[in-house]
């Protein structure tokens, strides 16, 4: 299955912008599908960037973040070439994770 | 225009409730020429979803036993299908007139 | 009995006043009969139109739709096409493209250049059959050559393929072509009708939000300029949470002014989309597209 | 999986005046440990996600009180043009920040994202929130232990909550 994880990092010398793009329904427990019935909450609560060994950003999320949910920030101390590992984990434990080469 | 005037006139009437309680001949023949004028909508490529919804809301009353509720629902849905009609022969020609030159 | 009468009455005086406003709202020239039909001039006197009511708008910007006209939106636009959602549907496009069917052959059996590339020639006229072919509907006919069955029209598979068609296209002038055929001269004009025709309980016509009033509000949402609407097209709209065709947001468009709406893919919604991407040849292609 | 990248050249035809857009190609692994193998500061404030208005959510995730500041700037639309999707960003020119978080006051959850900082990454968040209505909208930045606030009024004619 393909990733649910898109990431763009990209170096500008000390800095690191990243932006990922995650494929989630965010389900907000408080919508009601056409048959009226509420569809359950299923939303990410934590997402977390990791370069060499530390976390470099750690999102905790509820579930008033967007569908396919977007996050953009800005690291220092890497470099072109450096893997950046991006994993989440939502409330019913479903997880993915991958590794982004930062550009 | 004088289209227009007659749908009036037939909104009027179909929105004067029945005095009498009706039976499930009125909602018979009140239902069957709403439907026929939403047919005739149809050919016309111009149903609207409120006659729709008043159709269905006829079929469901009249399922009920609801013959009045029944019936009013389906004058009215004849009365929307009737304006439909109405539109979609004035628009024939009269689109022409919105276009940009 | 009686309060419910009377809410139903509301709803039928509504189409009254609409119908009454309808007769109303212009000072009619009187169309002469057997007019020529000139889409050439047609297509130049919409683009002046558009041109001359928004000055400040570049050509190339009407694609754009609310954006090319609301600052405020269009910064929220552009920070959601910085990474937009239908990325994932692009991504699935791609891989449905190239994948093969049960029968070994791919999409790119069936369209020019392997479908890359080509979104701006659609829809096209087919002279043989004399009728207009859309991308959606030429689609599904690859399929169902190659013995698969027809996606859905509105969405899902769908728009991920059209979706990654119009990407591959992107900048490339819609250039839609009118062959000298009167079936094809009069497909246009039946489109054009569709277009310009009021219809549903509102009595609007697709040109009543789209020419008169783009750029203005109805209800919550802000109008599009007719003048390369169809270019930006499968759009991602955050109503819908998911991406959607050319055929959905034609039936969504009839459904919102109270109407009835046709099949997907039927002969009117195909001459309506050839005489709209025709009036918007020259313009560049901007498909997939977020929308509110 | 990789991305070619004229694929990406080719949107900036169409999106003009956007940031710079770059890519990255990355490989998928399999994944093997859960992922939170973060910190104790790193612990998801579950309760603080469950409550109704800014004050009790940021009383359950700090314990302390706030301050406006004007060093921290709040990006957020005047009008969302729907509220299921609109776009929100913060920074700060204050040293030491350690978190950012946004509140939306109307929404049945105030909180709506908490962000922990570590030092090396910097005082700025962008991301995309639901809005049920016209809300006021929050950030509030955590620096040198201290929280300082910015707040904006965000229109929503098209709610985030379905329908």
């Amino acid at each position: 299955m393909a990733s649910t994880i898109r990431v763009r990092a990209v170096s500008s010398g000390e800095v690191t912008e990243v932006q990922a793009l995650i494929q989630h329904p965010m389900d907000s427990g408080y919508v009601k599908d056409s048959h009226g019935k509420i569809i359950p909450p299923h939303y990410i609560q934590q997402l977390t960037f990791e370069h060499s060994g530390k976390n470099v950003l750690v999102a905790n999320w509820g579930p008033a973040v967007s569908k396919d949910p977007y996050i953009k920030f800005s690291f220092k101390g890497a470099k072109k070439g450096d893997d950046l590992k991006i994993s989440w984990v939502d409330n019913k434990g479903q997880t993915d994770s991958t590794t982004a080469k930062i550009h | 225009m004088r289209s227009l005037l007659l749908i009036s006139g037939l909104l009027l009437a179909a929105s004067t409730p029945a005095r009498a309680a009706a039976s499930q001949a009125d909602f018979n023949a009140a239902y069957a020429a709403a439907a026929a004028a939403e047919k005739q909508a149809g050919t016309l490529q111009d149903q609207w979803t409120t006659t729709e919804a008043d159709l269905k809301a006829a079929k469901q009353a009249a399922a009920a036993g609801n013959y009045d509720k029944a019936v009013a629902a389906a004058k009215e849905a004849e009365a929307l299908a009737k304006a439909s009609i109405a539109q979609a022969t004035s628009e024939k020609t009269r689109w022409k007139d919105a276009e940009i030159r | 009995m009686r309060a419910q009468l009377t809410t139903r009455l509301g709803s039928a005086t509504l189409a009254l006043a609409a119908l009454a406003l309808g007769a109303f709202a212009f000072v009619a020239h009187a169309a002469t009969p057997n007019e020529k039909i000139d889409p050439a001039a047609d297509a130049k006197a919409f683009r002046d139109y558009f041109v001359t009511k928004f000055p400040k708008v570049k050509l190339d910007d009407f694609v754009n739709g609310p954006y090319s006209m609301n600052a405020d939106m269009r910064k929220q636009w552009e920070a959601i096409e910085q990474f937009p959602p239908y990325d994932f549907a692009l991504d699935e496009g791609k891989a449905m493209l190239s994948k093969p069917f049960k029968n070994g052959k791919t999409y790119a059996d069936c369209f020019a250049n392997g479908g890359i590339g080509i979104r701006q020639n659609y829809p096209y006229f087919d002279e043989k059959e004399g009728k207009v072919v859309t991308l959606e509907l030429a689609i599904n006919r690859c399929r169902e050559a190659n013995g698969e069955a027809p996606l859905k029209y509105t969405k899902d598979k769908m728009a991920a393929l059209t979706a990654y068609m119009a990407y591959t296209s992107r900048g490339k002038l819609m250039d839609i072509k009118i062959p000298n055929d009167p079936r094809a001269l009069a497909a246009y004009e039946n489109g054009k009708r569709y277009f310009y025709t009021r219809r549903g309980q509102l009595n609007f016509s697709c040109a009543s939000c789209h020419v008169q009033n783009p750029g203005r509000h109805i209800r919550a949402e802000t109008l599009a300029p007719a003048l390369g609407i169809l270019n930006a097209m499968p759009i991602y709209r955050s109503k819908w949470g998911a991406l959607g065709t050319i055929s959905r947001r034609f039936t969504s468009c009839n459904k919102q002014v109270r109407g009835v709406p046709l099949k997907p893919q039927s002969e009117d919604y195909r001459d309506l989309e050839y005489y709209l991407s025709y009036v918007s040849n020259g313009l560049p292609i901007s498909g997939p597209s977020s929308r509110p | 999986m990789t991305t070619d990248n004229g694929f990406w050249a080719t949107r900036r035809l169409v999106l003009q005046g956007a940031g710079l857009v770059a890519l990255a190609g990355f490989g998928n692994i399999a994944f093997e440990a859960a992922p939170a193998q973060a910190a104790v500061s790193d612990k998801y404030p579950a309760k603080a996600f469950t409550l109704k208005g800014d004050d009790t959510a940021i009383k359950a995730l700090y314990g302390k009180t706030v301050e406006v500041s004007d060093k921290v700037s709040l990006d957020a639309p005047e009008i969302a043009e729907n509220g299921a999707v609109v776009p929100i960003s913060a920074t700060t020119t204050l040293p030491n920040v350690t978190s950012i978080s946004f509140m939306v006051s109307e929404n049945p959850n105030a909180l709506a994202a908490y962000y922990r900082i570590p030092e090396g990454t910097m005082p700025e968040v962008a991301n995309r929130l639901k809005m049920a209505k016209t809300t006021k909208v929050t950030a509030i930045v955590e620096a040198g232990g201290k929280l300082y606030s910015a707040t904006k009024e965000v229109k929503v004619t098209i709610g985030g909550c379905g329908g």
